[in-house]
């Protein structure tokens, strides 16, 4: 039963290029690139097809680090899935576990107390801060600067990680947010290391920017490479800071102001071009834009309770119903869809990740650049394999 | 003596077995070897900057341009020697040849080579500047010419071929 | 945003044949969705896409729900004329009904034009076995391609007019479908110093109770536990 | 201090001890040894002393590069393996020797083992005319440049024997990158130091230092590159020696970005570390070669400090010049092969050849004086930089940083 | 102007090389085994069973093998066998203990949920992280004797919690003794009005009347005598105000952590 002629929206790169055997360039050479390749970001493997230096075909294949999320979601109580979701995007913690809470609570009708609602804006934008700098450090390292913007960046990464260790006890595995609240409430030093983090971040982004973003050589690297059209990223369901290189205006932070966005005032940033220049420009913008929150947020948390007292740890049986509670993750939008029929598992636990979606346009993006943009553009769309393969 | 044989034994033996090995990348490189054995001679013959241009210029350059011609047609194993088809074609190739050493003999025997132990003049790299620029300016000229407008049209080239070249990319 | 209700009139009036009915959301997040008939379920998402006053031009995730046949047993009350003319009782009878069951795909479409949403829409296959296809929205939104796949490798939905419909995260010579609620995990037991529970249950598959018993000791006070595993490749310990 | 002024008073000046001990050297060890044998002696010390030297410098450089790497990206470096990891470059040298040498079967046997060594040989033959020391010049020749670039042009030849031998389709693409970058990047490099020929108006070493002799204004050394198109012709020459030691921006065969580690794929164990000293000693010869052309060579840059020995002053250029590439390499990212081409090709080639009218421009007025020398020098610093810029807005037309709007 | 980002770039890392001599900041790095980071005080990595003193773990450990951290445990990695027989626990209390108490380290992810829902602060998150082995099956699973460590450790690792909890359980137990000597009292008062006034009917003693099963009341069979001298606990025999400050640490049990 075909569908009523619906004609496919051929994608921007023209991805459907015969690979055709030309005999004056030589056979066509078909390399896998992955799954062990040192700029893969992780077990991720591409099948390019080379004519020369240029891609003509390019599969995008994952799977190899599996683990069946989702089943094990459903066969365990909702607290002890929040563990495992530090484990699908391992490199922003906290912002999964916002994610996961914030579903639950849309589904049991949870409220949740200011402090912990300010703490968690807190954490998720330290969390973006965390995750913006350390794509800065891989694109470079793409490129071929031989480890010092990484290094940089994981120097600020490690004063992040530092904080994220004395208030949750784990650097990346925080498992800190509960239905209804945090688990530990922040103490006056804690507070006092975020400000001095926060307010000299800026400077350390400063330097950062004057070693890079001025860079001719980055430029001529990025700039119209693995270019996307704002039409086909829509279609393509991308989201983050991937979209809003292309010029779309869609942050969940402004558009479903979940938590207590709506009382910080911070603007987002928008490229124009929706190359890998532009996304590498969006993430720094949008470390500044975070830092701007971040000293908001800092200023003005209340006191009071970090736990809704009438919040149940254990023995925690929502009504039946469903939920699709979603968060503007570093990465993009990271949802969280449950069904639960009352008992303490879940019916249903789906996952909804962006590096997953973001790589569906892998391959409209590569198709005519040499091998050596390929890495560059993987690079930019910033995926996370734990997050990808779930 | 014995300086110039072994630097003949140099030049002529590579030549020699260059023609007679199958790989062709191997006989390439054994005729870069030959080339390197004339530069070898100059320099015995106290020529030094010569010496130096064929080094610069054979070893550096036309080997490139060799290995690149013999890379590019790709068939690097031929199989078989080539054996000639009919007797008349044998007969044929050994006359010409026996002709063109003949001539070369004769040319050889025939120039009054000065027999002494007189040695060359040391010529400076000076010398040869200004023997160059006073009677031969206009060669020197013509050559100078030649040659820049050949590099000027590589850049050229090299200029407009990213607009029409399918390879570059954008 | 209109509500659900004047969506489903819309489409009702739009597509004549097509069966649209609200499925409600007893939860507290109260997110209803529209339950779409297979036939014309292409069409109608793309008059979503593209309709000026929605503009649903971002589907967000795609997700499927695996609900197997289930037995019903209602109780209904019914009034019994007492044959000998006394007053009529009221009996409870128990109607036993399966009802069968079926894979659902659930599309959660948003609006970045107009960033409003969520509009749920689910389509429902025949049943679990043969009939298991669901026409693709993949021509109409592109982000459904790998989210398809993901829902055809975990459920075993297929979708027709798919692009390039292959498994994405198992390999491709995996037969089973992991997430639907009949699967039975491959017997590849591992071993484990504690093994209790269904792990337990597992271990007792796979190993002479004899070495089980070694495995556990009951005996409350003992120095390093010397299990006499007989772990697959390990020679048990003294 | 004062017990020694003695020594420093004798010692200062081109014939002091300090300055002669090489050749005394020399000519004490030749005098045991009958006459036709004594050329024969004193040229193989000074082979030894240099293989000596700079192979030591090589495993130098080797900790002196990740060190200043370490200190670019803040952390110390290697530091333990003796005191301050002093004894890294034994233990790499040891792991080197100790690593098994695979060669694959279906290798060219004889062109896979010949190919280091060739590269090797050449890369050392170029250090034969540089001259480190007033008295340290290992072989005088009348046109030392020429033989200089003749020496170098055989490394192409070395790296094509390494990409074809290993007989992997892989190494053979990344070798014929390789060729194509050294010879676009030869170019440059011929053509940067054809205005110093002009100038200095010899082909020999020596002579050029000498030319550089002497200070303007007192304090001003008369070195090449500080004129006007001298600095041109040093810039130009640095980026096409980067080019050529395959060093930061453009070390394209061995990048990951590639498929594999280029026409090095097929190598390991010991010849691997002959590549990588090829790689060094290449690096070190084109320094000393810019420090002879435009940096006076051993001349000491203040007329005070002449009393130290030349040598010295040309092993602080040339650790000057090293750390200089080290640095560069901690900064840069990579070009892309097209790029690559395109800069030699379109922007540095027409660059040089505009700079050989500027030096010839600059030798024509020398005769000028007093307010004609700041117009030539006005008119001298304007032909070099408005090629540079115009050439420069040709190269990056689309590649400008973007400003950005707020939703 | 073409190079500018470069010289910039170049004058970026000279900062950091420069700055690498003399600016902490800037060097960043530690030489692992010499000096070693200070651990924040939350840290936490594989749990351990807290016991009340050192002398005698297995006697006076606090858990009651209510198995409530195994149910919860995301991954299952606990594995707790009641004893038959009980002991009494700090508040003088029969307990039941646990016989067989094993956490399997190779599966433990340290996520710090069984110390959340352990009711009786029996397990706490420990701060051991060179822990590698080569056994791969039998050093990793961690047995009641390894797992169990004295209130003064958890002192140690935790200060600010450890006093917390103490003061936690300080307070209850007091609640405890302050509802039993109640309890007492009024049976005491029921006992002596039923002796002086002998009424014909006499009432049961006060089993039935006894307020909601609190947890830890004295149980009545025992005869209403003073309780009995506090077992030798941790808490110091005089009614130490309660909430301890965490600086004057409890009575004087060993000092020596094990």
């Amino acid at each position: 039963m075909s569908n009523s002629g619906l004609e496919f929206p051929a994608p921007v790169g023209g991805s459907h290029v015969a690979a055709v055997h030309d005999p004056f360039h030589g056979d066509l050479l078909e390399v896998s690139m992955g799954p062990h390749h040192p700029s893969t970001h992780g077990v991720f493997r591409m099948m390019v097809t080379l004519d020369g230096e240029t891609i003509v075909k390019l599969k995008p294949v994952f799977g190899y680090l599996h683990r069946n999320h989702e089943k094990l979601g459903e066969n365990t109580s909702y607290l002890a899935s929040m563990p495992y979701t530090d484990r699908l995007d391992y490199l922003n913690s906290m912002t999964n576990n916002w994610a996961y809470a914030l579903a639950v609570e849309k589904l049991a009708g949870q409220p949740v107390p200011e402090r912990a609602e300010y703490l968690r804006v807190i954490l998720a934008e330290l969390t973006r801060l965390l995750n913006h700098v350390c794509l800065a450090g891989f694109l470079l390292q793409d490129t071929g600067a031989s480890g010092t913007p990484l290094m940089y960046a994981f120097r600020e990464r490690e004063k992040i990680l530092d904080l994220f260790e004395s208030l949750s006890g784990s650097r990346m595995m925080c498992n800190y947010q509960r239905f209804g609240g945090c688990r530990v409430d922040a103490s006056p030093e804690w507070l006092a290391g975020a400000k001095h983090i926060t307010d000299n971040f800026g400077r350390f982004l400063d330097e950062y920017e004057e070693l890079i973003t001025g860079n001719e050589i980055l430029m001529a690297r990025t700039q119209g490479v693995g270019a996307l059209s704002p039409e086909l990223a829509i279609s393509a369901g991308i989201t983050g800071p991937m979209l809003r290189a292309t010029g779309v205006d869609y942050d969940l932070r402004k558009v479903d102001a979940y938590g207590v966005y709506s009382r910080f005032n911070f603007r987002v940033p928008l490229g124009d071009h929706g190359d890998t220049y532009d996304r590498y420009m969006i993430r720094v913008l949008e470390m500044r834009e975070s830092i701007t929150i971040l000293q908001q947020a800092l200023r003005d948390l209340p006191a009071g309770p970090i736990m809704d007292p009438k919040a149940k740890i254990r023995g925690f049986r929502p009504k039946a119903g469903e939920a699709y509670g979603r968060i503007e993750g570093p990465k993009g939008e990271i949802g969280f869809y449950l069904i639960s029929d009352g008992s303490p598992n879940p019916y249903r636990y789906r996952v909804r990740p962006p590096s997953f979606v973001n790589l569906t346009v892998l391959e409209d993006m590569c198709l005519g650049q040499t091998i050596a943009d390929a890495v560059i553009i993987l690079g930019s769309v910033d995926i996370v394999l734990g997050e990808v393969d779930r | 003596m014995t300086g110039l044989l072994i630097i003949a034994l140099v030049t002529l033996v590579p030549a020699a077995v260059a023609m007679a090995l199958r790989n062709v990348i191997h006989s390439a490189l054994l005729l870069i070897l030959s080339w390197a054995g004339i530069a070898a001679f100059y320099f015995w013959a106290g020529a030094e900057f010569l010496a130096f241009s064929q080094v610069l210029v054979y070893v550096g350059a036309i080997s490139m341009v060799v290995l690149f011609a013999v890379l590019l047609t790709r068939h690097t194993r031929t199989d078989g020697g080539v054996a000639p088809d009919t007797l008349g074609r044998a007969l044929a190739g050994l006359l010409i040849g026996g002709a063109v050493l003949g001539v070369l003999f004769g040319a050889v025997l025939s120039t009054p080579l000065p027999i002494g132990s007189k040695p060359a003049a040391a010529v400076t790299v000076h010398g040869l500047g200004v023997e160059l620029m006073e009677r031969h300016t206009i060669a020197l000229l013509v050559v100078g010419v030649l040659l820049t407008v050949a590099l000027l049209g590589a850049v050229v080239l090299a200029a407009s071929d990213s607009r029409s070249g399918p390879e570059d990319a954008r | 945003m209109e509500t659900l209700e004047q969506i489903r009139d819309r489409l009702l009036a739009r597509f004549p044949g097509a069966e649209v009915t609200l499925v409600t959301n007893p939860g507290a997040a109260a997110q209803h969705s529209l339950s779409l008939g297979l036939a014309h379920a292409a069409a109608m998402a793309l008059f979503l896409r593209d309709d000026a006053e929605l503009k649903l031009d971002y589907c967000s995730n795609v997700t499927g729900v695996d609900w197997p046949e289930k037995e019903i047993i209602e109780s209904t009350k019914v009034s019994v004329p007492d044959p000998a003319g006394g007053p009529a009782k009221i009996v409870e009878q128990k109607t036993k009904r399966i009802q069968p069951g079926s894979l659902e795909v659930v599309y959660h479409l948003y609006s970045m034009a107009k960033k409003h949403g969520p509009v749920i829409i689910r389509l429902r296959t025949a049943n679990r076995t043969d009939r298991a296809n669901v026409p693709s929205l993949t021509p109409v939104w592109r982000s459904c391609e790998f989210q398809e796949r993901e829902v055809f490798d975990l459920f075993g939905v297929k979708f027709d007019g798919h692009p390039d419909l292959r498994r994405i995260l198992m390999w491709d010579e995996f037969t089973a479908h992991p997430m639907r609620k009949d699967y039975v995990e491959p017997d590849d037991y591992e071993w484990e110093p504690t093994p209790h529970g269904t792990v337990l249950d597992k271990a007792k598959a796979h190993y002479p109770p004899s070495a089980l018993v070694a495995a556990a000791p009951a005996a409350p006070a003992h120095g390093a536990p010397t299990h006499a595993a007989p772990a697959p490749k390990e020679a048990p310990k003294p | 201090m004062n017990a020694m002024p003695g020594i420093f008073a004798a010692a200062t000046g081109a014939d002091s001890l300090l300055e002669r001990w090489p050749i005394l050297f020399r000519d004490t060890v030749a005098g045991f040894f009958p006459a036709p044998l004594q050329w024969l002696v004193g040229s193989l010390i000074s082979i030894l002393a240099i293989v000596a030297i700079f192979g030591g410098v090589f495993a130098a450089l080797t900790l002196l590069e990740r060190k200043m790497l370490g200190r670019v990206q803040n952390r110390p470096g290697p530091n333990r393996t003796g005191p301050f990891g002093l004894l890294q470059p034994i233990a790499d040298g040891i792991k080197m020797l100790t690593k098994e040498d695979i060669v694959p079967r279906s290798a060219d046997h004889l062109l896979h083992f010949l190919a280091p060594v060739a590269l090797l040989a050449f890369s050392i033959l170029t250090f034969a005319v540089i001259p480190f020391g007033r008295n340290l010049v290992p072989l005088e020749l009348d046109a030392a440049v020429l033989y200089f670039f003749a020496a170098g042009a055989a490394t192409e030849l070395a790296i094509f024997m390494a990409g074809w031998a290993s007989r992997n389709k892989f190494s053979l693409l990344a070798a014929m990158r390789a060729l194509a970058q050294l010879i676009s990047y030869e170019l440059p490099l011929l053509l940067s130091f054809v205005p110093i020929i002009m100038l200095a108006g010899t082909l020999s070493m020596t002579g050029i230092i000498d030319q550089q002799a002497g200070w303007n204004f007192g304090f001003i050394p008369k070195w090449y590159i500080f004129t006007p198109w001298g600095f041109a012709a040093f810039a130009i020459f640095l980026v096409a020696a980067l080019a050529e030691s395959n060093r930061s921006p453009f070390d394209l065969p061995e990048a990951e970005s590639e498929l594999i580690a280029g026409h090095l794929t097929e190598y390991s164990g010991f010849k691997y570390a002959l590549f990588f000293m090829a790689e060094y000693f290449g690096m070190i010869a084109l320094s000393g070669m810019a420090i002879t052309l435009f940096l006076g060579g051993w001349r000491a840059p203040l007329p005070f400090l002449e009393f130290i020995p030349s040598y010295l002053w040309f092993g602080a250029k040339l650790l000057g010049l090293l750390l200089l590439f080290i640095w560069i390499r901690g900064t840069f990212p990579r070009l892309r092969m097209d790029q690559l081409t395109r800069l030699a090709w379109k922007f540095l080639v027409p660059l040089a050849l505009f700079n050989l009218g500027t030096a010839a421009f600059w030798s024509l007025t020398s005769g000028w004086s007093g307010p004609l020398q700041l117009a030539r020098w006005g008119v001298a610093i304007a032909l070099v930089v408005v090629p540079f810029v115009l050439l420069g807005r040709g190269l990056s037309r689309g590649v400008a940083p973007r400003t950005y709007r707020f939703a | 102007m073409l190079g500018s980002g470069l010289l910039q770039g170049l004058k970026v890392t000279a900062k950091n090389i420069a700055g690498s001599f003399h600016d902490p900041e800037r060097l960043v790095t530690v030489e692992y085994p010499e000096q070693k980071t200070k651990l924040p005080e939350n840290y936490r990595n594989f749990p351990f069973l807290v016991s009340e003193n050192a002398t005698d773990p297995m006697g006076t450990l606090r858990c009651v093998a209510c198995q409530i951290c195994e149910k919860e445990c995301p991954p299952q990695c606990i594995y707790i066998e009641k004893s038959k027989d009980k002991k009494p626990d700090a508040a003088g209390k029969m307990q039941v203990y646990p016989a067989v108490f094993d956490i399997d380290t190779s599966v433990c992810m340290s996520c710090q949920i069984c110390v959340e829902v352990c009711p009786f602060e029996a397990i706490k998150m420990d701060q051991v992280f060179e822990i590698a082995t080569t056994d791969r099956f039998n050093a990793l699973l961690l047995d009641r004797n390894q797992l169990a460590k004295p209130n003064s450790y958890y002192h140690q690792i935790h200060p600010t919690e450890a006093a917390e909890v103490d003061g936690r359980l300080l307070a209850e137990r007091k609640a405890a003794e302050e509802k039993a000597k109640a309890a007492a009292a009024a049976a005491a008062a029921k006992a002596a009005a039923a002796a002086a006034a002998p009424k014909p009917v006499a009432t049961p003693t006060a089993t039935a009347g006894a307020p909601g099963a609190v947890a830890a009341t004295v149980s009545v069979a025992k005869p209403a005598t003073p309780p009995a001298a506090a077992p030798v606990s941790a808490t110091p025999p005089a009614a130490a105000p309660a909430a301890s400050p965490a600086q004057n640490a409890p009575a004087s049990d060993g000092k020596a952590a094990p």
